[in-house]
């Protein structure tokens, strides 16, 4: 069975010249860079080629680059890093109700332990409004963290807008990059971003390595105690292999981003206007303009289904694309996202988000607008909710937006 | 994740869709969790000549509505109120561990089905 | 030139049947476990089998084991998080001087935020106390950490009489098992241990996989917030080849350990006895009885010489092995394990680790045997400390032993 | 991390030892920093006819030992105080940036033993 991979935001293949680069370095370049003999040299000069690498995509400086182990790690190294540093300075967070839950749980963890968060509501579009931010500014506020783009329905913030408020205040911003590195461009000079953290895997580098850029003079305190490596910034022997890998994978996004996502956007326009097209009530999520989301993202509810049963379905086509259906999550209620865009409950199981890569196809596309009609039409007809005399109970008291200022 | 008989009842579900002259009708669960169970059955000498299902649901929700349809027709009412979730999930070879709480209630819709035919024929 | 590796402590290079196994994980089955559909499916069971083949190497259950980044993550998460799950319990922890800084430097932020630590004295064999250990438990106590064999000696600490201890006490028993795990038997029912550490390129996994055991029931705060992954312990997509190396690594100890470890620890003894013959004026540090030693692990001082300069020209002879000198650690002193054991400043400073791996042969050994007396003859020549007439100044006041009770 | 300049000084180190008319010594650093650097010195006329070293420390001490004594010889007392830490690290191509406060006393043992000389020599 030809299997169609549309999930390229929870992960990607990696690439392979990212493989071919990386391998050398698990048997003849084995050494630890931090030693000071022939293995620890042969290898100390990649680590350092690729944080070049790194630095050169988001244009900053290699020093102000910190290997990690994942985008969760950068996360949170950066808020309780700096709720830590700054604890002195303040106590009071603002980010948003629609972070990924490595922002979000740290920041209930940091409630517990005696800071105060702002979760900055979102539109039903998904999008922030500037002005609650600076309203939501205090003399306590010691950070402003707000994804750089979302991870279920692409939304891309205004990062440089808000890195002229956070400057304009003397406040430290971080972004959670994860998502809009090497689909658009970031740039952390122009963004007035203190801090930003990006995940390998989401660009084609191996899973279990992540980097976070620390603007110069940055205040932090460390994560992960112990030795010196990294400039004391992050403890534990450096994953030479996976560093070098995202370096090249840094490197290639880099050179063939805008020609790549160029290509990718054209598949996810063609697959959001066949979808309108050939499937009724349905509903997009994200902002509608397309040119504020991600290019390679489309998130769309199916009224009146349940999102893993259509998951699993598609699986049963070689399809494999995500849901915010609290059955595919772990969690008990469907995606936080959903919730925060105030997004019907029933609409918000069945929210679906198919993230395209450069590896989809044309025919990829053609064979999912093929697919997915008459399995959504086959879900319906089996819906006690589709056709029912009375109205669906989708009611908004479940949104679960949670805003204290 | 789920077992083949999972997979089976959820790919080629039995006995979808509704009963026109039903004489009883149960529903359990509610939107916000994601699943919304109904089943119709036709009973007559308190056997379950027929019996139908809608679901809204994940796999688990879909596999065993279908399952409880199967074992239910052609059972006594007091036969039928037997059946358990848990044996349901065992006919199906078992259920992930995060599915046996939410999403494993057709026998709970059957039941339901079974006491609205009960007050409707006192 | 022949290349002499005698730094397995440091890291060792990925065993090939490790890569092997390891290599599918990147391309063809590169999916997210987390997902329900087949990218997902096809990657999850081999995390769990790779759970399962840590968990029989240390004796546990498979839902005991949290796989992480690497052995520092490891000790920060076991100690940072029963600092603040037990907070309400007790402020003070108990380790030893002699414990790898990401025990040490972890403590002593704690100690920055209200924690008590007691650092138990080593003798000056590097051996603790189990007297004094007891007697600093109070009733604030909440963790003892004891590493079950130090990474510059070799020593190996009696954890199951710490065991003991801590049982007896009710106090939670914590110990970083990164060097013993894969050398030396380790069960963790046996010891009573509730938290362990594991670094995946210590046992020929790669590096950035890591693995925690954490005995079921131990409540823990999450050192990593976000994603529902490892049942809510420790968020982060999962490295997924990492993780099935590690599973491998660990099945290869489980069946090679005694056989391999009883040829690397004949190895060791030819270089010990070899060096204690040829050359003179040196000191072993560590305990002098072998079988309280990693099997692979042999620490000796070179009396009037630099550990740095010792290293470079083994260097040039191919041969890699590590020191004690602060020149080759980044930090200003010499080694703080050289230190707690009372050792003289200007011989820790020599002190020069040889760790072994199963990759060494006679020859190897022979090769070090032969070029190693010259080298120190060549530098004990130039140093302005031998043959001096007065004494060399070799004073223990420099020991930074901490402790307070 | 070490240059071949200073690789090669390392490893064939010039101007090794003592001398044993020598007119001027010097000896900087200590031993808990991990540094003792020993310089001898022979002056006549003002001119350093002959310099030796001895020292104890890591690759960069010793090959600024080195460095050193090939550069002052046949200096001028005058002339070889001019000579820093870092002209000599210079001469070796650099040193890592670790290695330049603790390392890097060379020049210091030679002023040091200029200054002995002169003391002996009013
Ligand atoms: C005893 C000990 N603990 C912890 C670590 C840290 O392990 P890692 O480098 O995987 O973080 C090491 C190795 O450096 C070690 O030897
Ligand atoms: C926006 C965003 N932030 C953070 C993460 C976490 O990255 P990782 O899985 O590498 O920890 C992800 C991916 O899951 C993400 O999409």
């Amino acid at each position: 069975m030809k299997k169609i991979y549309l999930d390229n935001n929870a992960t990607m293949p990696v690439k392979p010249e990212v493989l071919e680069a990386l391998l050398p370095f698990y048997r003849e370049q084995f050494g630890n860079p931090s030693s000071v003999h022939w293995a620890g040299r042969m290898v100390s000069g990649a680590v350092e080629k690729a944080r070049e690498q790194v630095a050169a995509l988001i244009n900053c400086s290699p020093a102000e680059i910190v290997f990690l182990s994942c985008g969760s790690e950068g996360d949170n190294f950066a808020i309780k890093g700096t709720a830590d540093a700054l604890k002195d300075r303040g106590n009071h967070i603002i980010t948003t109700s629609v972070e990924h839950p490595a922002v979000l749980e740290t920041c209930e963890f940091l409630e517990r332990n005696g800071y105060d968060v702002t979760y900055l509501k979102v539109d039903k579009d998904g999008m922030l409004n500037l002005a609650d931010l600076e309203a939501a500014i205090t003399d306590k506020t010691i950070l402003i963290s707000v994804m750089w783009a979302n991870n279920e329905t692409g939304n891309i913030y205004p990062i440089e807008e808000i890195g002229q408020i956070a400057k304009k205040h003397k406040i430290r911003f971080h972004t959670d990059a994860v998502q809009a590195v090497g689909k658009i461009p970031v740039d952390v000079q122009k963004a007035n971003v203190d801090l930003a953290v990006i995940s390998g895997h989401k660009i084609g580098a191996p899973k279990g390595v992540g980097a976070i850029y620390i603007r110069r003079g940055t205040r932090l305190t460390r994560l992960m105690h112990g030795g010196h490596q990294e400039r004391n910034r992050r403890a534990g022997t450096h994953n030479v292999a996976g560093i070098v890998g995202m370096g090249v994978a840094c490197e290639l996004a880099r050179q063939n981003r805008e020609k790549d996502y160029a290509y990718v956007r054209k598949l996810r326009d063609k697959l959001e206007s066949g979808i309108k097209k050939l499937v009724p009530e349905i509903k997009l999520n994200g902002h509608p303009n397309p040119d504020l989301r991600l290019p390679n993202t489309l998130n769309i509810s199916f009224a009146y289904i349940e999102g893993e049963a259509l998951l699993l379905h598609f699986d049963l086509k070689g399809i494999a694309a995500s849901s915010g259906s609290a059955c595919t999550s772990g969690s008990l209620e469907p995606s936080h996202v959903m919730g925060a865009m105030c997004v019907e409950v029933i609409l918000a199981h069945s929210s679906t988000r198919f993230s395209l890569g450069t590896d989809n196809t044309e025919e990829d596309i053609d064979f999912v607008l093929q697919e997915l009609p008459p399995i959504v039409e086959r879900l319906r007809e089996m819906s006690p909710l589709y056709n029912r005399g009375e109205p669906t109970p989708l009611s908004c008291d479940e949104c679960r937006i949670i805003r204290r200022i | 994740m789920y077992t083949d008989k999972v997979m089976d009842h959820f790919s080629n579900p039995r006995n979808v869709g509704e009963i026109e002259n039903a004489n009883g009708v149960g529903e359990v669960g509610n939107a916000s969790c994601g699943d919304i169970m109904k089943i119709y059955l036709r009973v007559e000498d308190n056997v379950i000549q027929d019996v139908k299902f809608k679901t809204f649901g994940c796999g688990a929700a879909i596999a065993t509505s279908s399952m409880v349809t199967e074992m239910a027709i052609g059972k006594t009412i007091d036969e039928a109120l037997v059946l358990t979730n848990q044996t349901v999930a065992e006919a199906l070879d078992g259920l992930p561990p995060a599915k046996m709480h939410c999403s494993n209630l057709a026998a709970d819709a059957l039941h339901e089905a079974i006491k609205n035919y009960k007050e409707q024929n006192v």
